[in-house]
Order: C-alpha cells, then structure tokens, then sequence
C-alpha cells in the first residue's frame, strides 16, 4: 500500500497498463505537451512517445469516433474529453457508436475502450459545470464508473482498460488532490471490480446513497450526524453506476428502512431521479419514509461565487435530508 | 493537392492503347468475370430485396445501391480481400461485392437469426467481420472518424492493410466528416475515403448541400491528394482504388476518391422522387454500369454475350434460392433478446469483474486474421 | 372544428403561424423538395420558398446553432432534426447555447426558436429507434412538448412558436395518420398551453400518465380493463414534460391512491424513471402500492420484426400494469 | 479563392506612400487615437485582472487577450458600431473594444450583481446586447453556426449590418466551424469569420491540431475569399476587416479572415506553459502592437510620446476605478438565482400558456436597434 492523490492514483493506472499491454492508447486535447488541463496525463508522453499518448485537435466526436475504431482495429484507446460538459459533442458516436456496434452486429466484435471525462465545480460557469452521468448510465451497452477514492479511481480504471465493453470513466476535478492509501502494482489484485458496490460506513437508522465528490459529502455528514443527532447512518459508494450493485443498496435499505440518494446532477432527470424509481420499486415495503435526494438545483450553475456556494450539493444538505426523515 | 482525373481522361486511358485483346491495369479475363458476376449479383439481390418490402417480409428502411455497383465492386477488387471496409446504410453492395453470402444477407434483410447479425442490424447494418467487411453505418458520416481510427490500429500494429470508408456527397457536409478527414491527414494514416456522389443528399440537391460541386476540392484543406474517377465505369473505379491502396500502402498517408454515380432508384423505398426529374434519371440510366462493362467483357473476348446471358441465369437462380433460404430461416429466438448487449455482461451478485482474457481477444484477434 | 391528421395539424400550426408571423422560418434536411421524411413539410417550400423553408446540409449541430443565432436576430426558427436520434449530434447546441444563453447572459436576451424531431418505431434498427425525452426533459432552460392528439400537435405547436423560450416539441412517427377534431384558426383560441396536463378519461382506481403514443395505448388498456376487470383508470396525458403540471397529476393521484407511469423510452434512467421519483416524493402517503412502470426494456431496440413487436411498450403491457396494482 | 496577404505586403502598403502626415485606410487622427486608447485600455484592464485572480477575487476560468489586443480593437474599429460581434471565450478585447463599460466587464468578472451579466456569465461571456456585442461563447466553434444563424437573419430582414465572429485557430479543428462556414457559403450570408491564429489550441501546437498552418487554406472548401493579415499591426487587421465588411454589405457573401497573432500569457491562468519555449514568447514580445502603433502615431504626428504616456495613465486610474467599483459592488440576490432560466416561466398552476406579447420582443427589438 502507498498513500497517492486521486490524480496519481488515475495516472498510475495508465502508466501501469501502458506498460503491461502495448495496446493502450490515450488521446485527447492537451494532454502531451500541456500535460492535461488537471495534470492527470503529466509525463506520460516523454514516457510512451506520441503514437501511445496521441494529442488531438478539438474534435471530441471525432476523437471518440476514432477511438471507437481504433478499438475494432485490435487497439485499447483511451480517449480524454476535458471535461464532461464537452461531452455533449461526443454523444452520438458515444450512444450511437460505442454503445450499438456489439449489438447491432449480432456480437461479431466488441469496443474496448474507454472514455475518460471529469466533472466538477469552481465558477466554471453555466456550460462548464455540468454533470451527465444520469444519461450515460441510462444507455444500455455502456458501464459507466465514477470514482470516489484514489483505491477506487486505480482499481476501477484498470479494470476499465481490461473491459471488453465501453467504459465511461468519470472524475471529479475537486477530487484530484485528495489523498488515501492505494494497492500497489500487481497485476490483477489492484483492479477493483466494475458493477461492485461498497459499504463505506455502516450504520442502522438510514442508507445514504453517493458516489465521486458527493461520498466524502456523505461521510462527512455522518460524522456530524452521529455525533449531533445520534443518528447512525449507513453509507454505499455506488462506485459504478452502470450496472448498478442493487443487492447491496437493497440490502442496506432493508436493514435501515430509510435512503437518502445524494448526487451532483439536476434534481430533475437527474442520475438519482431514476436510481429513486429504481429503490422505491425494489424497497417500497421496507421504505418507512418517502426516499429523500440531495441534488444539483435544477438551473445552470452561475459563475457568482456567492451564488455557486449555495447551490453545490453539500454534506449540509445531506444532513438536512436526513433530518427530515427523522 | 488534388489531381482531378475527368471521367472522360480516365476511361480513354484505361481501355484506350495497346490492342483489344489486352488488358488494362493488369487485369486477368478471371477478374473481369468476377465482377461482372458481382455487379449482376448486387442488381439481381436488390430487386428481391425490393420485392420482398412490397410483400412487407422486408422492413424499416431499405435503400438500394441499384446503379453505383461499379463502385463498390470496382473499388473492393482494387483492394486487397484482408484490407478492411467500412460503409454507409446503403451497404448491400459493399456486402456483396466483399463476397458475402448472399443468403446471409437476405435473411437479414428478412430480420432472421440467420441473418450475418442474426437479425440485429437488418439492411443498413450488414457486416461480416471473418472478412473484414465491417459494417454499414447509419448515423451519416459516423464511420468516417472510426475508418480513421481503424486506420490508426493497422498503422500501429504496422499492419500492411489499408481501410476504405466509403459514404456519400450529403456527408461532407456533417462536421464529423472533416473531423475524420483531418485527423487522418495529421497522422498520414492508410485510409481511403471513397465519397459516392450521386448529387443527392436523399432530397437534397448537390447544390444545396454543398458550395463546391467537386468533393474532392474539401480534401485540399486536408492536403489529401484526390481522384475523381467516373463511378458508372468500373475500370475508371478500379484505376482509382488502385493508386490509392498503393498510395496508402506505401506509408504515403491517406487519399480521397471521389466517384460520381448516381442511385436510380429513390433514397429509399419510401421516397417520392418529386425532387429530380424522369429525364436525369433516364439520362443516368443510359450510363448504366453493367451493360457498360459487359460490352467491356465482350470487346475483350473475355465473355461471349451467352456466356454474360448465362451469368445473369445463374444469378437470379441463386437469388431465388437466396429469398427462400431467408423466408424460411427461424426468428430469432426472443430469449436471446439481452444477448451483445454487452460482450462481458456484469450480474453485481456475480464474480469479480477480472476480464477473462478470452473476452478481448476477437477485436484483436480478428485484425490479426487480416495479416 | 375540422377533423384532420396529426400530419396535417402539424402542417397546419406551419403554415398559419408563418402566414400571420414573417419571423417565423423553417429549416431541416429533406423539407423542401423532398417534403420531409415523413411528409410533414410538403407543400410549404412551395407556398413559402426558399428562404422561409430552407433546405439544409445534413448537419445537425449547425442546423440548431443557426437556428439559435437566427432567434437572436430577431427571428423564430423552427428547425427539424429529422429524426430524434440524430438529435444527439445537436445535443451540445441545445444544451449548451439555447438552453444557457438567456440565463448566462443575466436575460439580456432570449432564443426563441423550436426544435421539431420525432420519434417512433418501426424496424428502423438500434440506432434509429431511440427516444430521449428523458435527457431534453432534464434540462433548465428548455421547454419540452410531445402531443399525442392532432389537436394537440396543431395548438402546442402554436404555443411552442409563440413561446420566448427555446421548446423542443417531439412528434411521433405512428401518430402521424391518426385522426382528429382540431380547432379553427382563430389566433389565441387554437392555441394549446404549454405546461398543462389534460385528463383524458376519468377514473377512480388507479392513475396511468402517458404523453405521445402511449396515451393512446392508456386508452385503450383502459377500455380493456374497465371491460374485463371493471377497473377505473384515469388517464393523463402530461403534454408537456418540461414544465410538468404536477398539480393535475398529484390530484388525480390522491383520488386513486394508484399509479401507473408510461414511456417508450428506457426503463432505467428513462423520463418515466425521473417522473416516477418526482411522484413518490409527493404522494409517498396517497400512495398504497409501489408505482408501476411501463417502458422499453433496457436494450438497442433490434431490427428483426419477431424482437421489436415483443419489446415495443403496449396497452397489453399497460394492462398487466394494472393488474399487478390490483 | 483565397489571395493570402503576408504582413509585410499588407504594412508594407499601409504605411507606405503617400507622405507621413496623411493616413492610410481613410483613417482619421481622432479614429487613431481610440484605437490606441482601447487597446492599452484591455491590457491594463487584464493585467488588473489577472492581479485580482491571484487575490482570489475573480474565479475560474480567466483567459488573457494580452498581445493580442489589435485583432479587436482593429476589426472592431473598422466594422460600425450596429454591426454584430460575437467572440470566444477570451473576450475582454471584444467587450472593452466595443466600448463596454470597463467597471460592468470587471464587476462580471468579480461576479457581482452590477457586472455585464450579473455575475451569471463571468469571465468567459461578458455581453452587451445594447451595443450588438453578443457575448463570448465557451465552447469552442459554438458560435460560428450561431454567428452564420445572425447574418442570416440580417439578410433575411434586409438589414445592412454584417455579423463579425471571433474564434481561434484551434476551433478549426472542431466539425462546428465546417458546418458553420458551409451555410454562410450556401446562402451568401453577411458574415466575418475571424480566425485569430495565435499558434496554439491551448496546449495544442497549430501542427497537432492541422495539416495545414495558414488557416485561409480552410475557407477554399467553400469557395469563400479570405485574407490573413498581421494580427500584431492594428492597421493590417483594419485593413482587411474594411475590405472583408465592404465585401458583406455589398452582398457578395461571406468572408474569411485570418489574424497571425500570439498570446503573450499562458491560455488560462491555470497553464504552466511547459509546451512552448520562452525565447518563442520573447521573440513574439517584441512584435506587441501597442508600442508598434503607438510608434506609428508619433510618426504620423497624431500624438506625442507624452500624450502616449497621459492615455496609459488616464486608462490606469480608469481601471484602479474600475477595480474598485467591483470590489465593492453587492454580490447578486440569492434569490434572484433562478431569474432569467426561462425568459417566460411557467407556472402549472397558473394562466394559460398564450404569451403575452411584451416578452417576445425584446430579441427582436435589440435588433431593430441595430438598424
Ligand atoms: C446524422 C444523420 N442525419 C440524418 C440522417 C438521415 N439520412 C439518412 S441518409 C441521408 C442522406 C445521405 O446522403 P448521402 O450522404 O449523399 O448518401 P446517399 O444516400 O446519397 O448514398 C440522410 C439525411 C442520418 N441517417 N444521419
Ligand atoms: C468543445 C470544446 N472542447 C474543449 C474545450 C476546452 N478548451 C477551451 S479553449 C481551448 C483551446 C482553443 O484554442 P483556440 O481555438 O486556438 O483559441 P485560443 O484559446 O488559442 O484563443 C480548449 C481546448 C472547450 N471549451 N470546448
Ligand atoms: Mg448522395
Ligand atoms: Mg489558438
């Protein structure tokens, strides 16, 4: 084990699966020389030259489109968009694409790849502080992975690089210089399994669930909970939102009666919208209260600091959800 | 830049010169055979197809290649069989000119498990992957970027196949077009894109499409060198996708061929025509590549007019047993409906997600077949 | 009133709006001499030539952002994306320019335009059968219509091209033949609001909210039960999904203590997904048993007949709903 | 076709000729004097900005025009005042050029109530409807269809104003900008594009993101003219911005400009700048086209070396104001957080959806405005 930041837990993955299997690629904008606009790609390309770490020119559909290929060719691309807002150019051959061609073939070839964005706040403003991954995980032939801690931002990256399906990849910007402890290099033992939930804390009076930036919101509300309501609350790190790990949510639920569902994503439409019909289904007999969310207001961001500040999902909304429900 | 060869220049070229019986672009009279075979194959194919829709066996959309078979057969028989082939939704050429079994291709047309996707993709995605063949792409202009990617991985693994991506003219007007088109110039990778123009964009007239009525002047911006060649004249296709796989295969970087053709039938099975006239569409006909390339084969002592008759016999008899084999294969089976969704489908309550290795290969392995 | 085809109350919205209003424009690929794909445009290039009906390239990023660009300079565009699949390629100009620009530029001014596509089924295979009202519907800034009747297509549409905001209006290929009575022309009485749920029929048992095609399958599930149950549906048809009328669903609701929600588009993640945490959240205690949902199984929807006919959402599915409820 | 002006010609020309009092281009003493006053006033109000980044007082993203500022204040100068701009997101050289009020761009960019936009927008989309600046758009290439979109709406009310659209070298590369550029040409419409060639995509060198450097060679696809001028010589970018606005107005279509230029400082204040050498930035350092026109006017006797002297200071005070009046503007009203969403909301419970009137027109009107 070795204590590393979130950024080099991901750029570890890379550098250790690059090295592993020739067929790893990366590309995207301003990751050579730039080093990548988070730093998480720094170094890679005076390591693996310029035909393994690719810069590309401002074309995110053209740069997933050309992974997609460069998968059916025998290769393992990772492709980086800058950001998740960005992402929206990348859609059709994302859902169309990488997500169809397995199917739409009748099984004759697969699209191993994976699509590495980041999300996240800091008075990006309207179009730059978005977060998606409730359509992603609505569409069926992709997995779609969100990372909350540097173990799981490794593990889950290289099991992503050896998946045989589409992976979108989603980071968190303001997770990047978070620290934990990461398993060290062994082929297969550092990989964290996709479609695997983890009980982060336990707890018997509510489930809360998150995932990225908004499980350290979770965390941090349990302790304040614990410790000023007495209130024990169980928290899942849902880790991978397609597929999602429900015996784990359902178990936990059923144990605690009650759920919290915390995410970044608009209220409406949101990730945790469809995750809530999904729990409300499976646990409307344990459910002793209707099942409370933490989310994005449903308006764009706005640039004003003071403005973002009060519309960022938070541990104190989290605490606040949890108080209502007892 | 782009050295445009006029139709005209490039036929005279081809069968013009040294003597009648010999022949141009050192092709044997076996070849020549071969793809007079396959264009009556893709006409023959398609006016079962077409039947089939009347009678409701075949559904969704259904457009037909009927009139641009010199492409598509001229084009994959200047190329390499393990070169691989991308196309757009109106692909039953590129199918059958790779040599794909036409039964295969009926069936799934006809939506059955026995279809090249078991039913999965119908008419606008045949693909058969054991021969490079990869697939028609429905979203416009999709699959030019993924060429370029596929491009990359031979490029890479210095692989000597080349990638020909075939679309048509209504493409180059979708940003994805340049995006794929740049990117294989940045990174002088062996493609070759093929734009069919057939001066329609489905309703659309070249000219509203387009500010150039020459595709291939939108490869300058890319500094890909370029032929236009005549796509109702097989030979001059040929010539063409000939210097281009050379080009590409030389490590020379990728090339841009436009072919200029013409669809005499409708967009699809549903369009009305009211957008061009009878007389182009007669005019057109009058160019029709078959006849055209038959008369080729005659002049050429390499078939007899009885034995070009006879070829056409022979197909339609193969097309008939085509549409019964198709007719009369099962569905697919609906508890196979989840099936591909995923190539490494995930069950939570199951193991864990340690990618068994014999899941990735068969992208790889397949590129590897084509060495 | 006249009866008429939701095609030809389309058509009509078109051409009377552009009669009493010069501002209002047409473009799309295919609506010209073609008449659109599904013939919803014919005759209108005629009447109001090229440069009220414009014909465009096929691109559809640039088609919205043009659209959106032209709103500004004081028209109102109405652009068709041929198809809702292809709308993907113009996600990011409808997410990120005409959603944002009356909110990011603190309402200096608005995007007045609407984005016309469809939907529907048919064996057009996994990439052209998809629906993504969910994903529209989860956007600030956005208005978001699907009529499911001719008078609805006609007095919606009206209200969509009268609106200062950007409205997508999502039209359904299988509706197109089906007839109606629909409004006269007289301005402001044909106009349909946007943002108001209607009660299509009246019940006591259980509530079903459907929009688009599956109102009618609602209705029809509804003879079926009522016949051979002798179970009362009341059946919404929301209209509008962005802003969603939540007052003429939460009432129907607490009559009924039961709830059936309807979409075609994909169970996990779906608008029916969002729409059904939304209602959980506000009738948790009319409710007696978990909402029911109908919607597409989360799959590319194939091509073969035999595989489509069992996964495209029916009025059988609607009744089997239903009866689990009861 | 393309007739690629080099800087040297274009200086050459200007200032060449006809004696050193008389001015080029028709320019006036007075016009001069604005063009200098605006472009010290952008790069004292950067360098102000970039100081209150570091205080943490401005936030997120912060991208300096600085080295730059002739492209602006230039193009601007020579459009008029009704004509539309639409930029990028390095867009305080827009705003500050069209004579936004410095004190409403800084308090936008400290996220106040009293900025441009009140603190929705920031840095990256300062606008100014009243004065047709429509704003900097931050996903690159957005704005070229929309720029297209504008002109056509122009056309289309047969007003006289062209639409000027901003962006750099590195959206080229985005499929956005050949969709946007090929409807301009389809439908002849009134617009400049103005490509800002500073060499660098971010991170990205012009060779990574093009095959080719000179960015007018993107223009030739669509039959469109262009012109390159020297985006470090405010006369050389007023000319072409003269010739290209004349060409619009007079209806003969779109026109395309491309502006060799550089960024003196790094893309965003978040960039370490390890991908270009600092003898590169040196070197460029030298061409700033401050003191180069400043020098041009002593010559031309328009001002003095201490009249050049007292504008720097005047605009220094303006922007310690400017600053000031920010820092101590109010933040906006949490509960205006939902303003503007919807310029019509609507509430499910209250009236019918008919709109009133009032609230349609203001897009309209803004462009009457400009008449
Ligand atoms: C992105 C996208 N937009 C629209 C369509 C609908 N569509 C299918 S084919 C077609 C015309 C394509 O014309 P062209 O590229 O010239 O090929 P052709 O059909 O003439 O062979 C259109 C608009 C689509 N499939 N994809
Ligand atoms: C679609 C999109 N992709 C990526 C980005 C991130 N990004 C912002 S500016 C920029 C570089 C743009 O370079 P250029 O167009 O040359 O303009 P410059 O910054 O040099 O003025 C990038 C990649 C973005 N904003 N939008
Ligand atoms: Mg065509
Ligand atoms: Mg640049």
């Amino acid at each position: 084990m070795a204590e590393m930041t979130y950024r080099d837990a991901v750029r570890g993955a890379l550098r250790e699966e690059m090295a592993r299997d020739q067929r790893v690629i990366l590309m995207g904008e301003s990751i050579t020389g730039y080093g990548g606009s988070y730093a998480v790609t720094k170094g890679l390309i005076e390591e693996f030259g310029p035909r393994r770490v690719m810069e590309t020119p401002i074309a995110e559909a053209g740069i997933v489109g050309f992974a997609v290929g460069a998968a059916m060719g025998g290769l393992i691309p990772v492709a980086e968009l800058m950001t998740v807002n960005f992402a929206l150019l990348a859609l059709d051959q994302i859902v169309n694409s990488a997500a169809k061609f397995h199917y739409m073939f009748g099984g004759q070839f697969s699209v191993p790849m994976v699509v590495r964005t980041v999300s996240g706040f800091g008075q990006l403003g309207p179009t730059h502080s978005q977060t998606f991954e409730g359509w992603f995980a609505s569409v069926p032939g992709l997995k779609v992975v969100m990372p909350a801690t540097p173990a799981d931002a490794k593990g889950l990256l290289l099991a992503a690089m050896r998946d045989p399906d589409p992976v979108i990849f989603i980071e968190h910007s303001l997770l990047y210089s978070t620290r934990g402890e990461v398993a060290d290099h062994e082929v297969g033992a550092d990989e964290v399994p996709i479609g695997k939930a983890r009980v982060a804390r336990e707890g018997s009076d509510v489930t809360v669930l998150a995932y990225s930036r908004m499980l350290l919101q979770a965390m941090h509300a349990a302790e304040v909970l614990e410790r000023e309501d007495g209130i024990s609350c169980e928290v899942v790190d849902l880790r991978t939102l397609r597929p999602l790990d429900y015996p784990t949510m359902v178990r936990s639920v059923q144990r605690t009666h009650r759920l919290v569902v915390c995410g970044e994503d608009w209220r409406t439409g949101g990730f945790g919208a469809s995750l809530l019909g999904e729990m409300q289904d499976r646990c409307f007999d344990d459910l002793d209260a209707p099942i409370q969310r933490v989310a994005m207001r449903d308006v764009p961001l706005p640039y004003s600091r003071e403005l973002e500040k009060l519309l960022i999902p938070s541990s104190a909304q989290i605490v606040d959800a949890v108080r209502r429900l007892n | 830049m782009a050295t445009s060869e006029r139709p005209a220049r490039t036929r005279g070229r081809t069968n013009g010169g040294s003597g009648r019986k010999e022949l141009p672009l050192g092709l044997t009279a076996q070849q020549c055979r071969d793809m007079y075979r396959r264009m009556v194959l893709i006409r023959h194919f398609e006016d079962h197809a077409a039947e089939a829709y009347a009678q409701a066996k075949v559904g969704g959309f259904l457009h037909l290649y009927i009139g641009e078979e010199a492409v598509a057969v001229g084009a994959l028989a200047a190329a390499r069989p393990d070169d691989h082939v991308l196309g757009h939704y109106r692909d039953h050429g590129y199918a059958l000119a790779r040599g794909c079994d036409p039964k295969a291709c009926m069936a799934e047309l006809f939506g059955r498990d026995t279809g090249l996707c078991h039913g999965r993709g119908g008419s606008m995605h045949l693909a058969d992957v054991t021969r490079n063949y990869w697939g028609g792409y429905a979203i416009v202009g999709s699959h030019i970027p993924i060429g370029a990617g596929m491009a990359y991985a031979m490029q890479y693994q210095q692989r000597e196949q080349v990638v020909l991506d075939f679309f048509g003219d209504g493409a180059t007007g979708n940003g994805i077009f340049h995006e794929g088109l740049n990117m294989a110039a940045l990174w002088n990778l062996p493609v070759i894109f093929i734009c069919e123009n057939n001066l329609y964009g489905m309703g659309a007239t070249l000219a509203e499409e387009s500010p150039v009525k020459d595709m291939i002047i939108k490869a300058e911006g890319y500094t890909m060198p370029s032929l236009q060649c005549d796509g109702m004249d097989l030979l001059s296709v040929y010539e063409a996708v000939q210097k281009a796989a050379e080009h590409c295969r030389s490590g020379k970087g990728p090339f841009f061929i436009e072919a200029l053709t013409y669809r005499f039938r409708g967009h699809s099975m549903a369009d009305p025509e009211l957008y061009r006239d009878k007389e182009e569409v007669r005019r057109w006909r009058e160019l029709d590549p078959i006849p055209r390339f038959g008369q080729f084969c005659v002049e050429h002592r390499i078939s007899s007019e009885q034995e070009l008759a006879q070829v056409t016999e022979e197909v339609e008899a193969e097309m008939l047993e085509a549409v019964r084999f198709a007719d009369q294969s099962p569905w697919p089976d609906p508890s196979t409906v989840d099936d591909w969704i995923y190539a490494k489908p995930i069950d939570p309550e199951g193991e864990s997600g340690a990618r068994p290795a014999a899941l990735r290969e068969p992208a790889a392995q397949r590129a590897e077949a084509g060495r």
